[in-house]
């Protein structure tokens, strides 16, 4: 199949959000889509898939014109988008997942279940996926998640197929067999859309790359004639230097010391520390058990046994109000749902977790509080207007700034941060790392998990090592390299 | 990989989960039942077993169209006051000299029109369910107050089918009875064998998916609330034949009884999540309650106090689970 | 202050019903309809639905539309009390009908006398079935007047010549009139006997007693149309009949005396009669 | 980068919409008493006015605390019988022997403690607010029909300042209006300008990310619950004075009439978004088609009618704006 969008144009009410992109997509290529947060790449395939009408422009299909009218239509004629977003529920079994709004039914109206899964073995053997077809979805980890969108969308038969960040939130491993996938699908003559914020993919899977910026198409080239850092001019439309920038290391008094967390079944015995002024990453697999160690130590979810000292004192943590009191920021990894609340402004965002210390008279103080929130819009490069903007309304890159602004806000001793840029662009990547410097070198103690292994190498200090639930090893910054991290991750094989 | 690991434990827990979660309605009304009966034991006579599925039935009947409506995550105030004007609807028609069978389906295919205005105002207004249904209900026994002025409609005549049909038996078993199970049975199907029921499932887990999945959203709403009306309608023809007349003031308040029943089985008002299933269950306790506790003789203020306990219990054992 | 008037027609009578969803005050309201009319007075109708709060509020825009008599059938006579001062704050006369105010000036009172129609249905019982037969009580709205006073004249006969076995309310509403009786058959086997305090709930009582193939004399209360017809196709026993209609128009007409500066008694019985098959 | 080319535009956009949003609601109250007082003229009557204030005192109270628990994504069902609970207790305290005053400052703190009742079912206990509402709302009723015995309890006394509390006027305003403006301007105050009235908005539009920005979801919750059934009582306590009596059916379905001035106020029923004067203006607007359908003498029927229609279009014309 082939397809050619041309000059399309596509507002939401005033937000002009496409103005005017050429996008092109032969048979049989994997073509990479790249672009700042909110440049308009997921805009951009909605329309082709009939999910928002397009305002001007033109989408020839095989020769011909043709719009569809919704993405049902768009997948009933060989196009299948898996989207940013996951599609997934969560109280329904895999199975049940699989086909939805694609259900087998016989002559009398009933569900064909023995097809049904006769098919989606089929599919999960060919994925080399073994999720049991009867779990819950709740209870598959986001990687899995993430494996059962690209089965669903590979059972279509597609010929097209839009992968809309479908790495985000797999581990290398799974990344590599969603390689292997793409490579036969291509054999297959089967085109896919490529869109990843992350570079090394790109230059290792796709075969042409557009670049879009601020809603236009800025140019398309094949990969072997263009490189890293054309890209990243283009996409960022300035040079950027150095991808993980530099900081002049200067490690304190020890800030957080964790002793033999456990809670049964998910982490056992985990124990270890960190500096003033350092930043520690943890790597792991997926669902490894990084982010609920975290949760414990934040107080949101309650652990089995263990001792957390701050400052070298013994402190008990049972609520997340405890923690902020104590100094501690957490940075969750699902902005949306735990970080923001998207219908409030940047400013009543940002001011949320030291909200009474502007009304020391028990009213709120407009005055402080503005200062304060232009303050921090100021020195963490949030771009927006206004303050009173709701924070919904920001690119992602910008969001995740804002999350970050509202714990610097409480004068942290000791920041999380649960992948702090994923499905962040570049050039915002970059300025977070900025900031992650900034903050050391005053001496907040930073722990970063990161499934990104360049993101872990480049900036930590010292990387703990999660496997199965337990510390499997501690590397210094020095002795790390990717191979040894991947060891210690599959449990040192 | 990792998957493969974790799979053994979560797995067993899964199914222990769904076995309390298919079970611990039924549990409670077994509990139930054994306490009642040990307290007075001419509650389990047949007799009394086949008067409290007659009862139970129209309370039933809401209860499983509320039961699609609750999974798609939304909430039917007015199934008591559509109940109300299609009943007297039909009334009205037989009185008018239509045949009261033909009266009867008429009312329900009204009811379920009614029940798709409600649809259209949540799909295409845009409206919380809660706060249009407030409205329509409001509307309907309205209508129903003008259209009867405030009077019960009789003279129904002397059919003999239109009789049987609320007050009847058949085989031993009381008409009603049979009507709830032949429904519950046909709803069983839609709701776990057939594409539709997936849809209403998908709706009510995660909306946005469900549309962008090409589950053409609006239409199964509004065929739902259809459904959730003319059950409603089909519960007020039962309760026309055993009153032998239609009521302005039928079925206040009846959305509140099938909607605890729909959460007694277990469904989550939330949406996504419940059986069908449950809610039977769910609508026999409540049954089992009001017949249990007047056998006992406890006075119909405590009555109130019990019934609320009963849900506040059931619902926060399911919680615990 | 409304002026006395002399004609008829620049009377503005104004109407406000506990509830227009039960027959009988369906009834009540058309008897008063008809007498205005006969009488060509002008009349505004409210109607509280059974709410004591909303009932306060309608008489206090009765009042705001400058009617010269308010009719009140109370919701409940101790919550009516104050709408009834108010009216007399303005010098507005007040009549009231079927339920008493406990207080404020009222002119006249038009209504059954309730605790009597208790009495005459214990009564009749007594004389049908004996003395300490097994009998039940099916209640109405607990609370409400007429509950109250029906059940209190019922047990000053039946607490001393009956036996009431059993007891419960079911809110003067037909379907729970059914399911209620249904219960109570299945819990008192051996009654013989039913006092209901309003027809509507006797005839779901009857549907109940109908299908459990059972043997029971039912004593309503009201004489609905489709209870009189109950009676003479044998289904039911009796019932302790009021004349609603009556009620509303000796209203009006005392209402007419009072603006035209006539004397009216403070309690105009309507007349209490026991309907049964054949009389 | 991109947000800053599509502000300007949205800019205005946001400020048309805060404006419409603030002025929607008023805008259809202003509307609706055009029309009324054209139609009889003697809606605009100052005795009229004051009249009208009155009686929406009560319901507008109960919808302040309701606009509170609304906008945190709950709801409260059990208002009413919560009203009615408390006025029996006050009302038997008064007949004990209490000072009348005395006696209803407690009815208000045991509705506060109801209230806060609910919130531990629905924070602690994990229930659906609709739920766990509707249970104690059975209970709730319940209770006051045991303790009444399902009478009135009557001869409350001649305390003036009690009667006052009802059914007097102060500079010429009756006093439950004054009571439901002082209250209105501290809730305002609470809702607006301070921490707590932050987090109710917090916990409304992301309940997790509040919770793990520091706020106490629980407390504020219970609290918000809390406040809920503190202000049901104090409309209770209004009623009571004004009907000299406690009544045990008082209150009966006083929530549905709360949750449509919310709604009809523009707040969202799914929580986070709308504002407390909206709600000043839902309940004038219910209070302004209440009374003035009665002064234009339309049959109580149609007004049912008449008032389903309107909550229909204006939450249709807010969805639309
Ligand atoms: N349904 C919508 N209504 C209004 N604005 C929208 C809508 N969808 C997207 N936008 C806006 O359109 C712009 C482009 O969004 P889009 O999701 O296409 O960006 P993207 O390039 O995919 O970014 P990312 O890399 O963060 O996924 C953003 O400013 C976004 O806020
Ligand atoms: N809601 C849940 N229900 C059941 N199991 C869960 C749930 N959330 C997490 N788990 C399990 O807990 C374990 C640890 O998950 P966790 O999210 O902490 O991993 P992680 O290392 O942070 O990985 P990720 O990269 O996905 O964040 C996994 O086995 C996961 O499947
Ligand atoms: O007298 C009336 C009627 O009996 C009615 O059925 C109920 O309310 C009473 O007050
Ligand atoms: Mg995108
Ligand atoms: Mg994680």
């Amino acid at each position: 199949m082939q397809i050619i969008m041309q000059n399309i144009h596509k507002a939401f009410g005033t937000n002009e959000v496409l103005t005017g992109v050429d996008f092109d997509l032969l048979e049989g290529e994997v073509h990479a889509l790249m672009g700042e947060n909110g440049a308009g790449k997921s805009t951009m395939m909605n329309v082709l898939t009939g999910l928002h009408a397009r305002d001007k422009g033109t989408i020839t299909i095989d020769g011909k014109e043709t719009y569809f009218k919704n993405p049902k239509e768009a997948e009933q004629n060989g196009i299948t988008f898996i989207h940013q977003e996951l599609n997934i529920w969560p109280e329904m079994t895999v199975l049940e997942n699989l086909f939805i709004g694609k259900e087998l039914k016989n002559a009398f109206g009933l569900l064909k279940m023995k097809e049904m899964k006769a098919l989606a073995k089929k599919q999960f053997e060919k994925l080399s996926v073994s999720i049991p077809l009867d779990k819950e979805a709740e209870s598959c980890s986001v990687g899995e998640q993430q494996m059962i969108e690209i089965a669903k969308a590979l059972m279509t038969d597609a010929k097209v197929i839009i992968m809309d960040e479908p790495t985000a939130a797999l581990t290398e491993r799974e990344i590599s067999k969603l390689f292997d996938v793409i490579t036969s699908l291509k054999k297959e003559g089967v085109s896919i859309v490529y869109i990843s914020h992350r570079m090394e993919e790109i230059f290792a899977i796709c075969d042409r790359i557009t670049v879009m910026r601020d809603g236009k198409t800025v140019d398309t080239k094949e990969i072997p004639e263009t490189n890293f850092d054309e890209v990243v001019r283009k996409m960022v439309g300035r040079e950027l230097t150095d991808r993980f920038p530099k900081r002049n290391q200067e490690l304190g008094e020890t800030v957080l010391q964790v002793k033999g967390l456990t809670k049964k079944g998910i982490f056992e015995d985990v124990s270890f520390s960190v500096l003033e002024g350092e930043i520690v990453g943890v790597s792991g697999l997926m669902g490894a058990g990084r982010t609920e160690i975290m949760r414990a130590i934040f107080g949101l979810d309650a652990m089995d046994s263990g001792e957390i000292w701050l400052e070298g004192k013994k402190v008990i943590i049972k609520s997340p109000d405890q923690a902020v009191k104590l100094g501690i920021g957490f940075i969750t990894e699902d902005r949306k749902d735990e970080g923001l609340i998207l219908d409030f402004s940047i400013s009543d965002n940002m001011i949320l977790p030291t909200l009474s210390s502007f009304a020391p008279k028990g009213l709120i103080n407009d005055k402080s509080t503005k200062e304060f929130v232009d303050m921090l819009i100021k020195r963490l490069t949030v771009k927006t207007e206004s303050p009173d903007i709701a924070i919904g309304k920001l690119s992602g890159g910008n969001q995740q700034k804002v999350v970050i602004a509202k714990w610097i806000g409480i004068g942290p001793k000791l920041l999380i941060l649960d992948e702090p840029t994923r499905g962040v662009d570049v050039g915002a990547k970059r300025e977070i790392y900025q900031l992650m410097n900034e903050l050391t070198e005053r001496g907040v103690a930073i722990i970063m998990i990161s499934s990104e292994l360049p993101e872990i190498l480049g900036m930590s200090d010292r990387i703990l090592v999660v496997h199965e639930g337990k510390i499997s090893g501690v590397l210094a910054k020095e002795d790390a390299t990717q191979e040894k991290i991947m060891t210690l991750a599959t449990g040192g094989q | 990989m990792n998957s493969i690991q974790s799979d053994s434990k979560p797995g067993m827990k899964n199914m222990m989960n769904a076995v309390t979660q298919k079970l611990g309605p039924l549990l409670g009304l077994i509990i139930l039942v054994a306490i009642v009966s040990i307290l007075n034991p001419s509650f389990l006579e047949p007799l009394n077993i086949l008067n409290l599925l007659r009862q139970v039935a129209i309370n039933a009947l809401i209860a499983f169209g509320m039961t699609f409506v609750i999974l798609t995550g939304g909430i039917d105030l007015s199934v008591g006051a559509i109940l109300a004007l299609s009943s007297a609807l039909t009334a009205g028609l037989i009185v008018y000299g239509f045949d009261p069978i033909v009266a009867m389906i008429i009312g329900c295919i009204l009811g379920g029109l009614m029940g798709m205005v409600n649809g259209l105002f949540i799909t295409k207004g845009k409206m919380a369910p809660f706060i249009a249904t407030l409205a329509t209900m409001t509307i309907f026994r309205g209508l129903t107050l003008v259209y009867t002025d405030g009077n019960p409609i009789t003279i129904l005549g002397e059919n003999y089918l239109f009789q049987l049909f609320g007050r009847g038996y058949f085989l031993g078993i009381p008409v009603p009875a049979i009507t709830m199970i032949i429904t519950f049975a046909i709803l069983y199907i839609v709701l776990h064998k057939t594409p539709f029921g997936r849809k209403t499932y998908a709706i009510g887990g995660n909306e946005k998916a469900a549309f962008i999945s090409g589950i053409k959203v609006q239409k199964v709403k509004v065929m739902i609330y259809g459904l959730s009306g003319m059950l409603a309608a089909l519960a007020g023809a039962i309760l026309t034949s055993r009153l032998n007349s239609a009521q302005p003031t039928a079925g206040t308040s009846y959305e509140l009884d099938a909607i605890a029943a729909v959460v007694l089985g277990g469904t989550s008002l939330s949406g996504g999540k419940g059986r069908i299933f449950g809610t039977l269950i769910g609508a026999l306790i409540i049954g089992t309650l009001n017949n249990g506790l007047n056998l006992l003789g406890v006075s119909s203020f405590y009555q109130m106090v019990v019934k609320g306990i009963v849900i506040l219990i059931a619902v926060l054992l399911d919680r615990k689970k | 202050k409304p002026d006395k008037k002399e004609s008829l027609k620049d009377m503005k009578i104004g109407l406000s019903v506990s509830t227009l969803n039960n027959p009988f005050f369906v009834s009540l309201k058309d008897g008063v309809m008809k007498e205005v009319k006969a009488l060509g007075i002008d009349v505004i109708v409210v109607d509280a639905q059974n709410d004591s709060a909303k009932q306060v509020n309608d008489v206090e825009d009765l009042i705001q539309q400058g009617v010269d008599v308010l009719l009140i059938n109370p919701t409940d006579s101790a919550a009516i009390s104050t709408a009834v001062q108010s009216a007399n704050n303005i010098g507005i006369p007040v009549i009231t009908l079927d339920r008493s105010a406990d207080k404020g000036k009222v002119e006249a009172l038009v209504a059954s006398d309730n605790i009597k129609g208790g009495e005459m249905a214990a009564n009749y019982m007594v004389e049908k079935l004996g003395e300490q037969a097994n009998v039940a009580e099916l209640e109405g709205v607990p609370g409400a007047s007429a509950t109250r006073e029906r059940g209190k004249g019922f047990h000053n006969i039946a607490d001393q010549k009956l036996n009431v076995i059993a007891k419960q309310a079911a809110d003067f509403d037909r379907s729970k009139g059914l399911t209620v009786m249904e219960n109570l058959l299945q819990a008192n086997p051996d009654m013989k006997a039913v006092f209901v305090h309003n027809d509507e709930m006797a005839l779901g009582a009857i549907e109940a007693i109908n299908s459990s193939g059972k043997d029971i004399m039912v004593i309503g209360f009201d004489g609905n149309e489709d209870a009189i017809s109950a009676i003479q196709a044998g289904k039911m026993e009796a019932t302790v009949a009021q004349q609603p209609e009556l009620i509303g128009k000796l209203a009006v007409d005392a209402a007419k005396d009072v603006l035209q500066g006539e004397k009216v008694e403070e309690l105009i019985a309507a007349p209490l009669k026991l309907v049964t098959k054949d009389k």
